[in-house]
């Protein structure tokens, strides 16, 4: 069928031919509902109905959704602190993830574990991690699991490009190449550890260089470019679903908002913004599907009402159910 | 002792035998059980624990990994949570420590932290403890900072028969259990039986009944304690030995109801002093209705106050040894303080 | 207040404020003296404490570092060993548990283990605590796991007088220094003298006296227990306030002798509350002489047994707040038990 | 002078011309030295004269003294538990050395650490370490207190094939890079981490082969020969005096004895031991000596007559050594 779109439609790249109007549909709905999730779940927080911290991934939507479109329900994905776009790639509820953030027992972890913590078990999110590089070693672990069970299963470890200066990347990535684990390491290389540049940070210009260092392929990939990021991952998701070991791939991305709320952003420069924020992924995927004629403009703003609904739905679910009560603080403690 | 192995053939293994028949039993009842960790497959452990493991059940199961304990743990976490029984070995409990994040801070909170939906059925073996001349970076006791975490599970037998069955019961529970082995033990034989058992998790063993002074002690302690006390016995002293097992979560109920029988408390454990194991148990009591029933201060006897040196005599002045314990219950008994 | 500050000029500023005065004053005094860690230049800090220090002593030493909290520690270590006085920062507390390694088996260890001819004189600034909706990764409360370790000295400031007296001290200190900060105590304001000066090691504060019971807290559990201890007394009670501000080496003569005044002890604490640092202060006077003065069992609030939560209702309810202090002293002194 | 030599010894590699007569006869005396000590040791420790444990580095002197050649005295080094080579290859007094293995007030460490924690600050030597890859981060530090002080300096940290695996390693190099600090990472690759084989515990073929994961040099050099050590570690040592930062030398050798003594060897073949012992970098060093005429027979056979005399003198002293009292323990104890 993409060869047929392909044939129909010449003037589209193969990464977007290889995709089905379906797909392609799916890939923006997940793409806007991340980002009016986190617009959202942003005013919340300002308007102080959510507490904690909340990291935001807005600019970063092609890579979570561009990944988690190569898997099937029964993959697993690891992720992280900045981890709302992989839920929602992974297909988790907005209502359960809002009503998280709202510390209420409808949410995913019963309000005990908030936006760092968010995890959807029952779909394959193994949770986000407040630990930078803390999912690394747990997705090599998934993947052993799955290739002890002889399971036609792979994972999607999600991680920072600030967590590939961690001890836990290096000892994963190692364990997962000498085992050959159906494993795919995914950096989110959005330039920055919370302030900190990767170029400063790192002792190498891409993630991605360090591959070799496992024997093991490394790609970079245009990270706001959703079909480009779909056609890397499901080659990579192939090689690990075909026994023949784990891959690093690197998005390159930008977050446009701050590392989370507390960040002035000393570090970067107001144009270095928003010369990124013209590189929204969801403007860009709406600008080729309508160019090409594969999706009408109507059709996507169609979906984008659909996403505000969805959102605004969801707000409502998240205020109105039950909070947890003190007198529950133990459940789920044995020991 | 508390539980009563079911009626099957006993045979008097070593500590180290005894575990690798737990290992066994588990791996053939549950695929889903798997050992790894570093040498244990051909060479057979660093303390020979895992054996011939390798040969019964191979490399996919026993599986010899790099040195890298963070990862390894990382590792035992994502096998947990997709289905697997993963028991890690680690060489000594002091690499625990390059693992602590994962133990700590992932292991211990997941079924917690998100809300109930997700289990983490791991063992970690490890032996701790000192009296090998590995010095400091070999032979700590650190199961008081394992067991100050909740969400942890954490053990200490002290005989193989206990070795066993708290194995076995480890593999059980749907959560992180860490099994703090003995270096010293390894090689000491006891009474095993054959068949499969399970010795319960937070339940304390009486190794010796008596009236006189309550002696409160974890792992090897368990077994010195009792020796010091047939001493003490000889000297009309009838001290009741209790064997923790257990170390989180503490079976109070035992130390309480002990305590208030004699009135008098000995705690002896081999971690430091300071913060270690017996500084809960003395809290327990204090706080318990034991503590209306005490004749003396609640006394402790734990490692001193520096890291293990490797001279021996230095380094078995620096954890309680028999006569240690000897003395000290004596002098409780006697004096009213140690 | 035990120490005296010296005559100077004295300001109101708050905590973060007052270590950012004391690493100035440090880094102006002796070249030897450096800070490193995430996000500490020109962020200025997770928390904002180190400010603009970068801007006043440059980058190169006011270093920002890649997210490596192991090699950091390490690199603490090698620095310390040759030559420099390393104030590395963890952006919160529970990350030391990657570094744990190099704290407990390499820092805590080298002088001892090479027979005193080293030294490691570095100290380790880190925020614990709850009370931010930081959930359980991001909110415990682990000094008594350092402070169970010979070798390492643990702080836990709980004013910011004593947040920059104490951080000079561990400063002068040849060994490694752990401080524990409090997340919610750096936008606290207090009386903070401009000169440099030092707060003892080792050295309990009173924070109140009182003849009725000894409250005895750590932390942040300070500032709760003196705002209870204000409302106690409006009920006739009168409650004497421990700050222990030292966790390890602990100040036991002064717990012991305020024991023996009030005969009963209650003590707050913010860690887990099992093995979490009460229960040495309670082991520590059930084995004193004050033991034979209490009237009372040896009482102790404490984290409870869970990981932290992220609902703030839930968060409130796992540690102390003032009015479990206020119930829990008036029940001790009007009952007898908490 | 090293020129002088080359031109009257035409049959001399380069390598090998280098080293001045004293220096080869130093060489050559050191690495006589470590075996010697290291045999005694072991018969000691068969005799139960020393308890603990203890690693044998027999086969491995040339990486340790070819090494250490490279450094002045104000250098460091970081050593780990098969530290006896680096210890002597860094100058320590083998009777001290001796003395702490037997446990005595006069050992290095005052008879608190034994032969797993030798160490020898005076001259340079941060230790040995119990935790494998534990002295790679500490090696970084005293590096970048090197530069902070501008002292010039530089530190060489000794590891094994086995720690390379390890977090310390990657997030240790990683920071040595890109602060460009005054340091040598030498991996002594004995092929095996106690029983693991290399090939099998590594995703790479070498050691060296991770250098690029960290932008810095990456030299394989054979660890049994001894001028081939040492020249190439001369380049790297002045390439870090000279500021230009690290380098990851990678001297593939093999250990002789068993990991410990509790080692049956059962991961390994009799005839791989015996091939190795043919390669022994000591009666190799001889044979080059004499063959190129460098050095003489009746000069080296000297060479190793005082070599016995001062280990025999060495387990005098060790055994006539006051053992420390218990009432000592708490020295040195602060907290
Ligand atoms: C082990 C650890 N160290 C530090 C932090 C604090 N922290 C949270 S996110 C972050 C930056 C992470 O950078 P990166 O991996 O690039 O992810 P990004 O935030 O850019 O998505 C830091 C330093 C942490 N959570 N865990
Ligand atoms: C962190 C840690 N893990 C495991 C060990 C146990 N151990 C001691 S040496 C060793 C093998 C080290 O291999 P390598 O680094 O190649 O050094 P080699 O022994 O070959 O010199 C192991 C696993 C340890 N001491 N420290
Ligand atoms: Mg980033
Ligand atoms: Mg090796």
């Amino acid at each position: 069928m993409a060869k047929a779109s392909l044939a129909a439609i010449p003037n589209q790249r193969p990464e977007l031919a290889q995709l089905s109007d379906d797909q392609l549909k799916d890939a923006f709905y997940r793409m806007s509902l991340i980002r009016r999730f986190e617009e959202e779940a942003e005013q919340c927080y300002m308007k102080g109905l959510i507490h904690g911290t909340m990291h935001l991934s807005i600019g970063q939507e092609a890579s979570a959704v561009g990944t988690c479109m190569a898997l099937t329900p029964s993959d697993y994905i690891t992720s992280t602190h900045r981890g709302h776009g992989h839920c929602i790639g992974k297909g988790a509820d907005p209502k359960f993830m809002l009503a998280e953030f709202f510390g209420k027992r409808t949410g995913y972890c019963r309000g005990r574990g908030g936006s760092m913590h968010i995890a959807d078990i029952e779909a394959g999110n193994l949770g986000a991690n407040g630990i930078v590089g803390g999912g690394l070693p747990i997705a090599a672990g998934a993947a052993l699991s799955i290739k002890m069970r002889k399971a036609d299963e792979v994972v999607i470890c999600f991680f920072g490009d600030g967590a590939s200066n961690e001890g836990a990347f290096h000892e994963a990535l190692n364990m997962a190449s000498i085992w050959k684990l159906p494993v795919v390491f995914v950096c989110e290389n959005n330039q920055y550890g919370m302030s900190m540049a990767f170029s400063r940070a790192s002792s190498v210009a891409n993630v991605a260089d360090r591959a070799v260092a496992y024997s093991m392929p490394g790609v970079i990939v245009d990270g706001n470019d959703l079909p480009g990021v779909h056609s890397v991952m499901a080659q990579a998701v192939a090689r690990a679903r075909a026994g023949e070991g784990p891959s690093l791939v690197e998005c390159k991305t930008y977050r446009t908002r701050g590392h989370s709320r507390s960040d002035r952003n000393l570090y970067r420069t107001k144009e270095e913004i928003e010369e990124w924020k013209a590189r929204c992924p969801i403007e860009r995927l709406k600008a080729e599907l309508t160019a090409t004629g594969r999706i009408g403009a109507d059709v996507l703003d169609a979906i984008t009402a659909r996403v505000n609904d969805e959102i605004a739905a969801a707000v409502v679910f998240a205020q109105e159910s039950e909070a947890p009560d003190p007198s529950q603080l133990a459940e789920d403690v044995y020991a | 002792m508390l539980d009563v192995a079911p009626q099957t053939e006993v045979r008097e293994l070593t500590y180290a035998e005894a575990i690798r028949e737990a290992m066994a039993q588990a791996m053939e009842a549950d695929p889903r059980v798997f050992t790894f960790g570093e040498d244990i497959g051909t060479y057979g452990g660093a303390f020979g624990v895992t054996g011939d493991l390798i040969h019964r059940f191979g490399a996919e199961r026993v599986i010899d990994t790099p040195i890298s304990e963070l990862g390894m743990a990382g590792v035992a976490v994502g096998a947990a949570l997709t289905g697997m029984r993963p028991v890690l070995e680690f060489q000594f409990s002091d690499f625990s420590l390059l693992a602590s994040e994962q133990i700590i801070n992932q292991a211990a909170k997941i079924r917690f932290m998100f809300g109930g939906k997700a289990s983490v059925p791991l063992v970690i073996r490890m032996p701790g403890g000192s009296g090998t001349g590995a010095a400091a970076q070999h032979s700590q006791s650190l199961e008081a900072i394992f067991a100050h975490i909740p969400g942890l599970i954490v053990l200490q037998p002290s005989t193989p028969h206990d070795a066993k069955g708290l194995l076995l019961s480890a593999l059980d529970n749907p959560n992180p259990v860490l099994i703090f082995e003995h270096k010293l033990l390894y090689k000491v034989k006891g009474p095993v039986p054959a068949q499969a058992y399970r010795v319960p998790i937070g339940q304390a063993a009486i190794r010796r009944e008596g009236g006189d002074v309550s002696i409160i002690t974890t792992g090897i302690m368990a077994v010195r304690a009792t020796a010091a006390a047939e001493r003490l016995a000889a000297e009309g002293i009838d001290a009741e030995v209790i064997d923790l097992r257990t170390i989180r979560p503490m079976d109070v109920p035992a130390i309480v109801k002990s305590v208030k029988k004699t009135s008098r408390a000995l705690i002896v454990y081999e971690s430091v002093k300071t913060l270690g194991v017996g500084a809960e148990i003395s809290a327990a009591i204090a706080e318990s209705e034991a503590f209306d029933y005490l004749d003396a201060p609640i006394a402790r006897l734990g490692g001193k106050e520096v890291p293990l040196p490797y001279n021996p005599v230095l380094e078995k002045a620096s954890v309680p040894q028999e006569d240690d314990i000897f003395n000290a219950a004596r002098a409780l008994v006697r004096e009213g303080h140690i």
